[in-house]
């Protein structure tokens, strides 16, 4: 099948089963948003999703394909592309050294100018901003700039993980934006894990509400917004 | 709680006989090994405190061995200090440099340390070639003298002064490991078992986890000063070479291969480097090895030892088992 | 009470490994063979030496016990002695007092040797004395000058041969005073009793220095170390440079001088210690220049003067039963304390015992043939062996050859004391046929 | 004229620390390890620089073999041992010292087997480039061709690695992996092999130190030893994980031990590398270009 197939999956932090039978689908062009406080297991989650730590059982495949037993770098060459917690940018590292990593394994360098520069219209600041140190970015600036390294790869499959956090909310709103301006323009499939479940709701096409590492539900994010008993226990408003 | 400990200084003290005793039945190399082997577990019982209790790693303990021996024969040579006084003073300047050693020592994570300390054990013995009263490369002579004739006419027999190395290193052997044995059940012991364990958790349950660093740094050379006094004693001199980088090397190597968290391993630790030169020794000559191949082989087969030790048990074969009961849970 | 049953554990634990541990140790040895004198069976005898086979000191001074080994299976090849096969045990002290220790040890109580002979270093024997003493294990020809060992009271055992280092300086200091009055003199020194012996005697007969340069054992592989020396030469002003170190200094104050561009400019006077001049050769190729034309300290015959009976022997013997060595200096030093050793051993008769060598060294040990060329000193009171030098002058080919021409041996000979730094012609025995000693 | 001549002294004792200190850091940056191994890595890649030399009776066809010889070394002891290190030894007690102990261990078996191969007796290895130092007007300093190549080689090396680092795709990668090895997986970067080559880098780094420096003096399985703390020193001085404060830590020690040397005594330098060891690390505890993680405890 195509898409994201998430079946009966279980991630373990040591004893501790993080992430236990959770089964989802995200079909091609679909953005996910994965809802659940913190510590529900979303990063972890994610982390397995990409290779960064095992999984315990179940399955993941992407297009058909398994996606578990591989590296990140090499999940990266197949398309998915994961943008970890935490404004993910090499501080040490200048904006345009961080864009370049985006690229740096692939062969087509035209196309990674290409895509450079694409990114660069969609976050003018960047451009702003090519030669000072990572370091000296705001956060939102970190955000745009660790999704644009990620495009650079030309992804099908992106994985962001709370790109929300600690931005204002003005910002958020931007970011948000430009996520889905993003998939509608590339067809990009996109999996969003946030706690902040309104602006992600907003904007995705299905929900998934995880609780302490299980599934509570999924469906079409319209549902779940007017479901009022969601609101109240998991969606918090 | 009481009559343990009286049990186990009972333990100790029939062990104690024991040795001695053994004494008479061996000739004097082996007696010789024997004071060396006590040395050795003295030294690697003072790396042991230091890291697997403490948590700290030190490179430099063959300098504090040579601050322990130096001390001892000057107090000795010039000041005529009885030989028991003179192995405490020893200890007690190790002791002092340990403190100031481990104030910095307590700044420093792992690396940093063992580089710092590692500059130590190049850097201090060659100092003896600046003071005149440290006799240079060729070092000071340190003779203690024969046994005591009470305790030679007790025993009867030829007492000759390896025995009586070998008499006063067991001595020294025991009282260390039963000090440390008792240091470890104290509110010390309990302090740095925490720190290891958990150090925030530790830090904020009101330990002063520097000052319990500096404590360990502290006891730890006050061992190292000893083990070196004792050295001299059997070397009869104290000398640069004698505290060399390797010794400082080897030190670690027994602490390793016994396994750091365990006391009761630098026995292990000892015995397996007094031994392997004596097997290594004895098969070079067997198969008739060029001189090349008989002068490396010890320390191939140690090296060897200490890299497959660190990748395969790092926590020593002790530690091994407590984990194995954890493990059954699990399965 | 988790802690109390763990360390009941830990306890017993210790007492477990603290008895299993002498246990190996308990097993003995080697079996002892009371009834004849240790070292010694009815075909062998078993000898023992000590020397920096590695480390900063070897170069040269590893050849020395090989040298001597093909000695002895040259002898035994030709009888023995009395019938016994001399075996000669070789152990490696990388120069260091502590290792020396370590080994004697195992030479004594281990291989069970009968004599110690040609142990080498200063500091390295007397870290091991007490010990050989204690044993009565006779030391023979112990490869050092240091004045100490002729002490009799002190070293009962030991037997110096060659002058001590204390006489070395007088007759250097003669010689300065004979050839090279009025010239600035440095000194370069190992700073140990071996340096310290030496000052003592550029002391006694007054030799002036303009700078005297003391460096720690092991400290001359540091470039930055003669790089010190050099400058300290040059700022003091010296035209003269007497050196008392290793090979290893020899060769390092050579390279650096080279480096410094003192190439014909100075006089080097090298201690017989550090003089060999085929050991510098191979050390420091490029201080070939400054070596022609050095001036050398020694009491054996130039090793490449093959006109000398001894020399021309040992050489053969070198060919035949060490192979592959050049010969040098340390070859005929080896082959020399060996020739000595076998004297020794046959004056101490058929059933040899630890005292009876010593007690056959005191009575006739004055009258064994060597190479050397001053006079053997041992009697009863005495344990000095040579006492006195001649000086050559090393040639662009690293030969060497006395200083006022070949075959002109001048020996400037002189004692342990107060006494006058004397010039006098070369004397000594004859060399036995085929070299096999018949005393 | 003393002081310029102790000046040249250090400067060309200082190059080679520098190299030595590039190497460690290189190392650290990478995997966060101090290699102890780093001077038993240079020693067996000079001996077979100079068994090259043996066979082929030139010393300039030797350097690049040796150079090679130490990036295998230091890759092989990355993909073999510092890998199973990391599989298995990543709790307990010492995980900590765990790889400053698998490194000590590794220089004692490259010691002794250099040493049952090669002997422990010393071995030259020389080079063509003459050891008498230059004249100027009348003075000869102590600087020679063979310290002008010490220099101009650790210069080439640093110049070699400063463009690697700021103009290749692999020097953004090393940097990267090095600074923060997660993200550079996610972005596509094959740290393991990445670092692999980082480590490559610092062999060859001491592979050209242990050439270069090794015809002043001779060759034996442990004539290096010193370098290692010396190197150590430097790197700490300049802040374990710059590269540029590794070459001027090199250089300050070279030169700071060449004045130590002339002007106090020859037996307190390696106590002064002690000192000022302990000096650093308390008044600049990130050294002089150290970034900002700390080397002290959290």
């Amino acid at each position: 099948m195509s898409g994201l197939l998430v079946k009966n999956f279980s991630v373990s932090h040591g004893a501790i089963a993080a992430v236990k039978d959770l089964s989802f689908t995200v079909g091609k062009g679909e953005l996910a948003a994965i809802i659940g406080s913190n510590g529900a297991g979303k990063t972890t989650l994610l982390r397995a999703l990409s290779g960064l730590i095992p999984h315990q059982s179940g399955e993941a495949s992407w297009n058909g394909n398994s996606l578990l037993g591989k590296k990140p770098e090499d999940l990266v060459r197949s398309g998915v592309v994961h943008v970890s917690e935490g404004k993910s940018v090499i501080p040490e590292l200048n904006v345009k050294e961080n864009l370049a990593l985006g690229g740096i394994w692939r062969k087509d360098k035209k196309d990674v100018a290409l895509a450079t520069e694409e990114v660069c219209e969609l976050f003018p600041r960047l451009r702003e901003r090519l030669l000072q140190s990572a370091d000296t970015l705001s956060g939102g600036e970190r955000q745009m700039l660790a999704i644009g390294r990620a495009l650079i790869a030309r992804p099908e499959l992106l994985l962001l993980d709370e790109p929300s956090l600690g931005l204002a909310p003005l910002i958020i709103e931007q970011i948000f934006d430009a996520i889905n301006q993003l998939r509608h323009k590339l067809g990009l499939t996109v999996v969003l894990v946030e706690q902040n479940a309104m602006s992600a709701l907003k904007i995705a096409d299905i929900g998934v509400i995880i609780n302490v590492g299980s599934l509570v539900t999924s469906g079409p994010s319209q549902e779940l917004l007017a479901d009022a008993n969601l609101r109240a226990a998991y969606l918090g408003y | 709680m009481r009559k343990s400990k009286s049990l186990s200084a009972l333990i100790f003290f029939a062990i104690g006989l024991f040795l001695l005793g053994l004494s008479n039945f061996v000739d004097e190399l082996r007696a010789y090994q024997g004071a060396q082997v006590g040395i050795y577990v003295i030294a690697i019982s003072s790396i042991i405190l230091l890291t697997g209790f403490s948590g700290q790693i030190s490179l430099g303990h063959g300098a504090l061995m040579a601050i322990g021996g130096y001390s001892a024969v000057l107090s000795y040579n010039h000041w005529h200090f009885p030989m028991l006084l003179a192995f405490t003073f020893g200890a007690a300047v190790a002791a002092l440099a340990g403190f100031i050693l481990g104030m910095a020592a307590a700044r420093l994570s792992g690396p940093y340390l063992a580089g710092t300390t590692l500059a130590l054990a190049v850097g201090l013995p060659s100092l003896a070639n600046q003071f005149h009263i440290l006799g240079g490369e060729q070092g000071l002579s340190f003779d203690i003298g024969e046994a005591p004739k009470w305790i030679a006419d007790k025993t009867g027999g030829d007492f000759t002064q390896y025995k009586w190395f070998f008499w006063i290193s067991v001595t020294c052997t025991l009282f260390t490991m039963w000090f440390i044995k008792n240091l470890l059940q104290s509110r010390f012991g309990r302090t740095w078992r925490a720190v290891r364990g958990n150090p925030s958790a530790a830090a904020l349950s009101g330990i002063n986890i520097g000052r319990s660093k500096v404590l360990a740094f502290t006891v730890s050379s006050a061992l190292a000063g000893l083990a070196g006094a004792l050295l001299a004693m059997i070397l009869g001199l104290v000398a640069p070479m004698a505290f060399t980088l390797t010794l400082s090397f080897t030190l670690v190597t027994g602490a390793v291969l016994a396994g750091v968290s365990n006391l009761g391993g630098s026995i292990i630790g000892a015995l397996v480097l007094v031994v392997i030169p004596e097997i290594t020794d004895a098969v070079a000559t067997h198969l008739g090895g060029s001189e090349k191949i008989s002068a490396n082989l010890p320390g191939l087969i140690t090296s060897v030892l200490l890299i497959l030790t660190v990748i395969f048990a790092p926590n020593g074969p002790q530690l091994h088992k407590r984990n194995k009961s954890g493990k059954a849970k699990t399965q | 009470m988790l802690v109390h049953r763990s360390t009941k554990r830990g306890v017993f634990a210790v007492a477990v490994a603290a008895v299993a541990a002498l246990a190996v140790s308990a097993l003995p040895a080697q079996a002892f063979s009371p009834h004849s004198e240790v070292g010694v069976t009815s075909t062998t005898i078993k000898l023992g030496i000590t020397v920096p086979l590695t480390g900063a000191a070897a170069p040269g001074y590893n050849k020395v016990p090989y040298a001597m080994k093909a000695y002895f299976d040259y002898v035994n090849d030709n009888g023995g002695v009395n019938g016994r096969k001399i075996q000669l045990v070789i152990k490696d002290d990388a120069y260091s007092p502590i290792l020396a220790k370590s080994v004697t040890n195992d030479l004594i109580l281990k291989d069970k040797v009968f004599a110690l002979v040609g142990t080498l270093g200063t500091a390295n024997n007397e870290a091991t004395s007490k010990f050989v003493n204690d044993k009565g294990v006779p030391r023979l020809f112990v490869n050092t000058g240091f004045s100490g060992f002729a002490n009799t009271k002190k070293y009962p055992t030991t037997y110096a041969l060659f002058p001590s280092y204390y006489m070395e300086a007088k007759a250097i200091g003669g010689y300065l005073d004979d050839k090279f009055a009025g010239k600035k003199v440095a000194l370069i020194y190992q700073d140990d009793d071996f340096g310290i012996d030496a000052l003592a005697g550029f002391n006694q007969v007054g030799t002036k220095f303009v700078a005297k340069i003391p460096y720690a054992s092991g400290s001359q592989t540091d470039p930055t170390v003669v790089g010190k020396w050099i400058t300290s030469i040059v700022t003091s002003g010296a035209d003269t440079v007497v050196l008392f170190g290793v090979s290893t200094a020899t060769a390092a104050a050579l390279g650096g001088a080279y480096k410094a561009g003192l190439a014909g400019k100075v006089q080097w006077i090298l201690g017989s210690v550090g003089a060999d001049p085929t050991t510098i050769k191979t050390l420091a190729p490029t201080a070939l220049p400054l070596l022609n034309g050095a001036i050398a300290a020694s009491f054996l015959p130039s090793a490449n003067d093959s006109a000398d009976e001894y020399v021309a022997q040992f050489q053969k013997i070198n060919t035949q039963y060490n192979k592959g060595a050049s010969f040098d200096n340390n070859v005929l030093v080896g082959m020399n304390a060996g020739m000595l050793a076998v004297q020794a051993l046959r004056a101490a008769g058929t059933s040899p015992t630890r005292a009876k060598l010593m007690a056959a060294i005191d009575a006739s040990g004055s009258k064994f043939a060597s190479a050397g060329f001053a006079p053997l000193g041992w009697s009863k009171s005495s344990h000095i062996g040579y006492n006195g030098y001649w000086f050559g002058r090393i040639a662009a080919d690293a030969t060497i050859a006395p200083v006022d021409g070949a075959g002109k041996y001048v020996l400037y000979t002189t004692d342990s004391s107060t006494g006058a730094v004397v010039k006098s012609a070369i004397a000594r025995p004859a060399m036995p046929a085929k070299g096999l000693p018949t005393n | 004229m003393l002081i310029l001549d102790t000046f040249l002294i250090g400067l060309s004792s200082g190059a080679i620390y520098a190299l030595m200190a590039l190497a460690l850091v290189l190392v650290w940056r990478s995997t966060r390890v101090v290699n102890f191994a780093q001077a038993g890595q240079a020693i067996l890649s000079t001996y077979i620089g100079y068994e090259v030399m043996n066979r082929t009776h030139n010393y300039w066809v030797s350097v690049p073999f040796a150079i090679v010889a130490g990036a295998a070394i230091a890759a092989f002891v990355d993909a073999v041992l510092m890998r199973a290190l990391e599989k298995r030894s990543h709790k307990g007690s010492v995980s900590e010292i765990a790889p400053v102990i698998a490194t000590l261990g590794l220089l004692g078996l490259i010691r002794s087997l250099t040493g049952m191969i090669w002997g422990n007796a010393y071995l030259q290895y020389t080079s063509p480039a003459s050891g008498k130092g230059y004249e100027i007007s009348h003075h000869t300093i102590p600087f020679s061709p063979q310290n002008l190549i010490i220099v101009i080689g650790a210069l080439v090396v640093m110049g070699v690695f400063a463009a690697v680092f700021k103009f290749t795709n692999l020097g953004l990668a090393l940097r990267a992996s090095s600074f923060q090895p997660e993200i550079s997986r996610l972005a596509g970067i094959r740290v393991d092999r990445i670092r692999t080559i980082g480590w490559a880098f610092a062999g060859a780094a001491g592979a050209v130190a242990g050439a270069l420096v090794t015809p002043t003096t001779y060759l034996s399985p442990n004539s290096l030893d010193l370098l290692l703390v010396s190197g150590f020193v430097a790197a700490v001085i300049g802040g374990l994980d710059s590269l540029i404060g590794a070459v001027l830590g090199g250089l300050i020690l070279g030169v700071g031990f060449a004045f130590i040397l002339q002007y106090i005594g020859t037996s307190v330098t390696f106590s002064a590398a002690f000192f000022i060891l302990i000096i650093v690390l308390f008044l600049r505890p990130r050294g002089i270009l150290g970034s900002k993680i700390g080397r002290r405890d959290a």
